[in-house]
């Protein structure tokens, strides 16, 4: 289950939260200028602009197949877009790889979960701790053990990935961005599925996250949710952005009513 | 120099023969054959056999070896790949090598090590030619040659683009587990792919036995061959292993005439390539048009 | 007439017993909402309906036709068609074959390309894409549309909300309605409960592969319900966790 | 075993495991001291069953844990061979040859990886075929090698050939010794595990921070290294050097061959497998065609009933794990009695 | 004991693609073994011999392996091998190292020397190992007088592949053709494995050439003929004289109608009027013998594997201790014989370990109705060895 343990653990270090809060408010960490992206003959992302702040939790909605997920992907760098620049932390990062990316504190879940299939879950986070900044080996041990509890993947820890059902796949995406040690986790649709009760588990989770100072953007379906989180919402149609800001007013917005919602959320 | 192409052109209609039965496996089923080749000096010694003893012309031999490949191909498919295909990706290699060793000398064991060919039982078709101006020469076997290629190929392609038992092979090369599940009987419909894969591998087998020579160990050397021009082809694409076929063809001949050792080094470089020239699809103008236009080609 | 019944049903992962002892049965032309937690073995068991997963004991019929043996390919002849969890489609092939394969057993009915298109049309645009690349919402789309294809009896649908964008997802459930008037029997694993009880004549509720809850959805809250999540509430059959 | 504060603990090795290792360091060293009391055919055949068992692991390292499958490892060994006979004939001592020839080929094998690795699957197997082909008829327009007539390195003929003998063995021995080693270093290190990540996914792999391209390079660059020096020393048994027979699918079809049975992506696998190949061999060699039926028909059989070759079968059945490679979270005693209730 | 028992190992590759060399093996060294049967004389002493044949499945790397096998588990005396660079090079350079005497025959034997790392005009390398039989010195002879039988425009179309056997007689056999009047057309070495030799035929046909020599393998050269064939370039051909491809008859019967009237040049044939030293019979019982055993056409490698055992055991004979291996090496590089396939000779080769041998040239031709069959294969010319009597005169290819 999702079950948040906060500071059970001395091995969770506080420097995230310190380094954050160095850095000069008002700056944009992640920021994308005029991002185009297409496929053959398919525009999937048009034109699309999109900053946030570090801290920030963003949601994004949309109807299916408007370009949330792509533009997740180029923002983390798993392809690269057709124009326009990627700016993170106030650097270019439009040419860098995904990897590269993960290193500056930038990480992701896949909507289609993409668990190592032959490596058991802890093996899995393992490799994200000991690959997404460079620690020693206790420190990456102590980093996969706290994003396991976070995750509430303890006692699957040495079961093979590939005999996970779905959620804890999806829940192995999560622990494994987590233990990456990132500043800004990109979050595809983790939230479908869960049961009522574990749905707020896991905002407990994302809360516990932001607590630590790490900035979200999360694509979910389940609006209600995402409303419980976000403190900024997007909505995307067509690969364009059609309303962004508070949540409840872009709840309100007529357009995403009728793009997305299909009737109004009252 | 036009002379070149259009036996550059021929020698590709060869391999994509050659080629057919392994690009079938190899990009519909996702299996590596490596007894492809073997199975092709089977059924060259089959027609060899009828013509030796029973004065069978190879052509008429056809209509009883294909249907026997078939039946090979089922029986390949039902006690053989099915299990190890199940297992983990690799295993299919590691029995189609064990079959090809076993059929390679029990060929060996059962004909020796002499010399085979169908060509004496053809007449004067395996060296027969039409004269075109120009001191052109094109070989009556290589047109039919290129001919079988562009039908094997081009209503394989048909079929499985647009009848119903086309999709369910495709389908279940994908996916064998939901296959079932949307009514797909996965072992019939794979044992009858690989019957068809056989067929054409019987086909691929009499074409070899009439061009050229055959032993009981020939059928490895090919290979590498058949599968260049079905790689370069793309997976998927059975039109394009008929193109993969043609551009090895060319270029083998092109570099022959460069250099008389370039034939095989032309026909490696040329097969590398192409698959660079597809890594890059968003690369320079240039090469992302080549690339676009091997692309739709295939 | 019952259509399908389970007994006793046990279902092994290796192992681990995913399914222990689940009998019920269900009726032509109901809806079956079949609730549970994460790993409570709602897949696990509508897979071994379906045939996909053969279980360790216990028998399934439909009508008097014992299925326990028969293989997943010709369930779906009889009429048992199944949206997997994860939707399995296939992936290097177009939405539009995706579709014609679900016709492959050959029954007819009401349901074609067109119908399902006309159903999904955000579809249209992509039937010649291949269904690796499409959305996640769009392969959920050309899933349910795959099992439509079959004309089924009886249907299986396992989260088939998931990503889909709530717009979408009235319309799945506005389908859901249509079919059901023609006498469909569904099997619904449904994790948005609200939704799951306002279309189902009855609510199973799973919890660590037994049945701790079945009653006819008008017969329990939403809040019964909860609880059986956790094992706070019996059966009636006494069947518990 | 690893501790951490809380009560977790990560558990590396085994008692078995100790013991295994412990027990392969005693086998090595009986092997070092062994040419003195053993039969010439007896240190000709072990080494012989070294460089099948480095063929086998350096396979395995490619295939078995990162994924990629190539046909073509016969380009390195070719080139370990030809490189040693090269500088042979340039003047250098035959052994000093060897060891060189193999650091050039994974000197060349860093630029072709930068070609090759970009190739999925299918493509990157078959692409290393051809390249291996390419190589081998680079090599043949050498006007040492005089295209497929070849050469010897007749330069090791200077030694008498109990010396000869001896010494190739414990270059054998070292250089499998060695590489067995680091091999087992290298999986059990943070590279290892992301190797094994981008085996089984690439995508996923990337976006938690593995350097995907150079992380694959390593181990390509590793498993050439290895090859060539089983070449190299193929040659230094062999004498002979024609180009057809070191530049030969066949040496794939072997390593194949002996991981597969063994058990892809087994450490302990790879290593059984070659010693299994050997056997056989050793043994039924002599069979003529009946040998080769054999070899393939147990190369069918293992495919069907063992797919996960010997080694596979065993760990299932015992339960058993000795050159383990992979992590053990071991939760606290209050956390597994919550789990228990 | 063994003390009394010479061991000879003798290597050939029996199966696998090089079987056609193997095939007449067994009844070559069955014949042996009845002759020794009684025991074998050297030195005064009567000894029991154990030759123990082996198999090399044409697998270079096994050849090599076989012989270490032979050399350090069975202890043999002596070791013959026969039959391509593929099988002799590797054995040979095995008992180079472990200091065994070798002999061994039927390869070019520059590809043997040379191939193995020998330097021109250096001293020879090797201490162990010695070849018999032809070279390239013998084929020019035999081509030049070979195709001098027949009117031709003396341009030559060569095909010589990049292998041991291509590469021995590109370097030193297109000069010496030159010089004796011929041109030579060579479009340069192809690789083993080719498709398609339209440039190849294109070339030759330019420059009209009339005799045709190569060194091809079997499917090689059924693809080059038929390609030719069709390109109407063997029309124009009076001597298609190809080596290799052709030694045994089932190449040429494979070839069907083009295969009728190939020239070929023989390292043996029945018709060599030489006596086996060690078993006595002659070339025609040698032939005769096999066919009735077999069923199957005589072929040139019967004769030379029965030579490789007579010059074997001449040199055994004459060593001054078959015991002693350096005794045995000695006694090779003095040998002078005249085995079934005609003289051996180590004392005045052109280089040390060397002694060249006769190749004859040769034609297939129809057989005569009511033969057993196909084919018949008959000697053309005789300038390497005046001693084999001319059968039959040489018939245009195109004639
Ligand atoms: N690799 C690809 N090749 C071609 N088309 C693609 C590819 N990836 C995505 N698309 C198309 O781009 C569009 C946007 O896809 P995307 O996955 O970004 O949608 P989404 O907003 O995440 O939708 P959902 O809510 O359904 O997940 C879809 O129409 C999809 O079919
Ligand atoms: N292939 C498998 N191998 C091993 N165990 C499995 C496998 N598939 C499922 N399980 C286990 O079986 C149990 C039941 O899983 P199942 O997927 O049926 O649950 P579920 O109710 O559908 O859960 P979810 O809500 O996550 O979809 C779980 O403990 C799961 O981990
Ligand atoms: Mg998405
Ligand atoms: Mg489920």
């Amino acid at each position: 289950m999702f079950r948040s343990v906060p500071n059970s653990f001395p091995i969770t270090d506080d420097t995230t939260v310190q380094q954050i809060a160095r850095q000069r408010p008002g700056d944009d960490f992640l920021s994308a200028k005029a991002i185009h992206k297409s496929f053959g003959a398919l525009v999937v992302l048009d034109n699309v602009d999109f900053a946030m702040g570090v801290g920030d939790a963003v949601g994004i909605v949309g109807p299916n197949g408007a370009g949330k997920t792509t533009l997740l992907s180029v923002l983390a760098g798993a392809f690269p877009p057709n124009s326009g620049t990627i700016f993170l932390d106030g650097r270019n990062v439009t040419a860098l790889t995904a990897a590269d990316r993960c290193k500056s504190g930038l990480a992701r879940t896949h909507q289609v979960p993409k668990p190592f299939g032959g490596m058991t879950v802890f093996e899995n986070v393992y490799v994200a701790a000991a690959h997404g900044e460079l620690v020693n080996r206790d420190e990456s041990y102590g980093r996969v053990i706290d994003s396991l509890t976070l995750c509430g993947m303890l006692y699957v820890a040495n079961r093979q990935a590939d005999t996970l059902g779905l959620l804890d796949r999806k829940r192995l995406e999560l622990a494994r961005a987590l233990a990456t040690k990132p500043k800004l986790m990109l979050l595809d649709e983790i939230g479908g599925g869960l049961t009522d009760g574990e749905a707020s588990e896991l905002v407990e989770t994302i809360r516990e996250l932001r607590r630590r100072g790490i900035g979200i953007v999360w694509i979910e379906h389940i609006v209600h949710i995402l409303l419980q989180v976000a403190d900024r919402l997007i909505c995307m149609d067509a690969g364009r952005i059609i309303a962004d800001g508070d949540p409840k007013a872009v709840m309100r917005d007529e357009q995403v009513v009728k793009a997305y919602l299909g009737r109004s959320p009252a | 120099m036009i002379d070149t192409l259009i036996q550059g052109t021929l020698l590709g209609g060869y391999y994509a023969v050659i080629a057919c039965g392994l690009s079938f496996m190899f990009s519909v089923m996702r299996i590596i054959n490596l007894a492809h080749g073997s199975l092709a000096i089977v059924a060259a010694y089959g027609l060899w056999l009828l013509a030796d003893r029973f004065g069978i012309s190879p052509f008429i031999g056809l209509l009883i070896v294909l249907p026997a490949m078939a039946l090979v191909g089922w029986l390949l498919q039902r006690f053989v790949l099915e299990r190890s295909a199940r297992g983990n990706a690799l295993l299919p290699i590691l029995s189609t090598f064990g079959l090809s060793i076993i059929i390679d000398n029990l060929l060996f064991q059962q004909f020796g090590a002499d010399t085979r060919s169908l060509a004496p039982f053809l007449g004067d078709l395996s060296y027969d030619s039409w004269e075109l101006p120009g001191d052109i020469y094109v070989g009556k076997l290589s047109v039919m040659m290129i001919v079988a290629a562009i039908v094997i190929l081009g209503g394989l392609q048909l079929f499985l683009s647009r009848f119903a038992l086309g999709r369910a092979i495709r389908a279940t090369a994908e996916d064998p587990d939901t296959a079932g599940l949307v009514g797909i009987d996965a072992r019939k419909v794979n044992a009858v792919a690989t019957a068809i894969a056989m067929v054409t591998v019987g086909i691929a087998g009499a074409f070899l036995a009439m061009r050229a020579t055959f032993d009981p160990y020939s059928g490895g050397p090919q290979l590498l061959f058949a599968f260049e021009a079905a790689v370069i082809g793309g997976a998927g694409s059975l039109w394009g292993t008929l193109v993969g076929g043609i551009v090895l063809g060319l270029a083998q001949s092109l570099g022959a005439q460069l250099h008389p050792q370039g034939f095989l080094i032309g026909g490696h470089l040329v097969f590398l390539l192409v698959l660079f020239i597809r890594l890059f699809p968003l690369g320079t103008p240039f090469l992302g048009k080549i690339s676009a236009s091997l692309r739709s080609e295939a | 007439m019952s259509t399908l019944s389970i007994q006793e049903l046990d279902v092994r992962h290796g192992l681990l017993q995913a399914v222990r002892g689940v009998s019920f049965q269900i009726d032509k032309g109901d809806v079956l909402a079949l609730v549970g937690a994460n790993g409570a073995g709602k897949t696990t068991l509508l897979r071994s309906i379906a045939g996909a997963h053969l279980p360790a004991s216990g028998r399934i019929l439909l009508g008097d036709r014992d299925l326990t043996q028969v293989p997943s390919h010709k369930r779906i002849a009889m009429g048992i068609a199944l949206v997997p969890e994860g939707r399995r489609l296939f992936s290097q092939m177009t939405v539009e074959e995706n579709l014609l394969l679900g016709k492959t057993s050959g029954r007819k009915g009401a349901w074609n390309i067109a119908r399902v298109f006309d159903a999904f049309p955000n579809l249209v645009p992509r039937r010649h894409a291949k269904t690796g690349q499409l959305s996640g919402g769009e392969q959920q789309a050309t899933a349910i549309g795959r099992a439509l294809m079959s004309n089924p009896d009886v249907l299986l649908l396992d989260e088939v909300s998931l990503g889909l964008s709530p717009l979408v997802v009235d319309r799945v459930y506005e389908q859901l309605q249509t079919f059901l008037t023609s006498g469909t029997t569904i099997i619904l694993v449904e994790q948005d409960l609200g939704r799951a009880m306002r279309v189902a004549s009855r609510v199973i509720c799973m919890l660590e592969g037994r049945i701790v809850l079945d009653a006819p959805a008008a017969a329990v809250s939403r809040d019964e319900v909860t609880q059986a999540y956790f094992g706070l509430h019996r059966a009636d059959g006494g069947r518990a966790a | 075993m690893t501790y951490l504060s809380s009560g977790f603990s990560v558990e590396r090795w085994t008692r078995s495991s100790r013991s295994a290792v412990f027990g392969c360091v005693i086998v090595l060293a009986v092997l070092a001291l062994a040419p003195p009391l053993m039969g010439a055919g007896a240190v000709d055949r072990l080494t012989a069953l070294f460089v099948y068992v480095i063929l086998a692991v350096m396979w395995n390292a490619l295939a078995g844990y990162g994924g990629l499958v190539s046909v073509g490892q016969q380009a390195f060994f070719g080139l370990g061979a030809y490189f040693t006979v090269r500088l042979a004939d340039a003047g250098l001592n035959p052994f000093v040859s060897l060891l060189a020839a193999a650091f050039i080929t994974a000197a060349l094998s860093v630029p072709l990886s930068f070609f090759m690795l970009r190739l999925r699957g299918g493509e990157f197997a078959i692409g290393m075929w051809v390249i291996s082909e390419l190589v081998h008829l680079l090599v043949n327009l050498d006007q040492l090698i005089q295209g497929e007539t070849g050469t010897s390195l007749i330069s090791l003929n200077a030694y008498d050939s109990a010396t000869r003998r001896a010494a190739i063995y414990w270059m054998a021995l070292i250089a499998m010794a060695g590489l067995l080693g680091l091999l087992f270093v290298l999986l059990r290190s943070r590279a290892g595990a992301a190797i094994q990540a981008i085996r089984d996914n690439e995508d996923a792999a990337t976006s938690v921070g593995v350097k995907v391209m150079a992380t694959k390079r390593l181990l390509f660059v590793l498993a050439a290294f290895g090859v060539a020096v089983a070449g190299g020393l193929w040659l230094a048994t062999a004498t002979t050097f024609q180009p057809k027979t070191y530049f030969s699918i066949q040496w794939t079809a072997y390593m194949i061959f002996m991981v597969l049975v063994g058990g892809i992506g087994k450490f302990e696998g790879a290593i059984l497998g070659a010693i299994l190949f050997f056997v056989i061999e050793t043994y039924f060699g002599s069979m003529g065609v009946w040998y080769l039926i054999g070899l393939g028909a147990t190369a069918v059989l293992f495919s069907l009933y063992m797919p996960h070759g010997l080694w596979g079968a065993v760990e299932r059945r015992f339960a058993l794990r000795l050159l383990p490679i992979g992590y053990r979270l071991t939760l606290p005693k209050y956390l597994m009695d919550q789990h228990d209730r | 004991q063994s003390g009394d028992t010479i061991k000879v190992g003798f290597i050939s590759p029996r199966t696998g693609p090089l079987a056609g060399f193997g095939q007449t093996d067994g009844y070559v060294l069955d014949l042996a073994k009845k002759a020794l049967a009684e025991g074998f004389q050297s030195g005064g002493k009567s000894w029991k011999v154990e030759i123990i044949d082996q198999d090399t499945q044409s697998d270079p790397s096994r050849a090599g392996q076989l012989a270490k096998d032979l050399i350090n588990n069975r202890n043999i005396d002596l070791m013959l091998v026969v039959s391509t660079p593929e099988t002799i090079n590797p054995v040979a350079d095995a008992c180079e190292a472990a200091g065994v005497p070798c002999l061994s025959t039927v390869m070019p034997w520059e590809a043997w020397y040379f191939g193995r790392g020998a330097k021109p005009g250096q001293p020879s390398p090797f201490k162990w190992t010695y070849h018999f039989g032809f070279g390239v010195g013998e084929f020019f002879k035999t081509y030049v007088s070979q195709w001098k039988l027949i009117e031709t425009n003396r341009k030559v179309g060569v095909m010589y592949p990049n292998d041991a056997d291509g590469n021995a007689i590109r370097a030193n056999l297109a000069p010496l053709l030159a010089k004796e009047g011929f041109t030579i057309v060579d479009p340069g070495p192809y690789e083993d494995g080719t498709t398609d030799y339209s440039a190849q035929i294109s070339l030759f046909k330019r420059e009209g050439i009339e005799i045709f020599n190569s060194f091809p393998i079997p499917p090689d050269f059924a693809a080059f003929w038929r390609q030719a064939a069709q390109q109407g370039l063997t029309r124009k051909i009076k001597i298609c004289q190809v080596a290799k491809t052709g030694l045994f008859p089932s190449d040429i019967n494979a070839l069907g109608k083009l295969g009728m009237n190939i020239s070929s040049a023989a390292y043996w044939h029945k018709a060599f009027p030489y006596k086996s030293t060690l078993t006595g019979v002659s070339g025609t019982e040698l032939a005769d013998g096999y066919e009735t055993a077999s069923g199957k056409q005589w072929t040139q490698q019967l004769g030379a594997s029965l030579a490789l055992l007579d010059a074997g055991f001449e040199a055994l004979k004459a060593s001054t201790n078959v015991k002693d291996k350096a005794a045995v090496a000695k006694a090779l590089s003095t040998l002078k014989t005249t085995t079934i396939a005609g003289k051996v000779d180590f004392t005045s080769g052109p280089v040390a370990n060397v002694s060249p041998g006769p190749i004859i040239g040769t034609q297939w031709v129809k057989a005569a109705s009511g033969s057993k069959f196909p084919l018949d294969y008959v000697v053309t010319e005789n300038v390497t060895d005046p001693n084999v009597p001319v059968g039959a005169k040489l018939l245009p290819y195109n004639g």
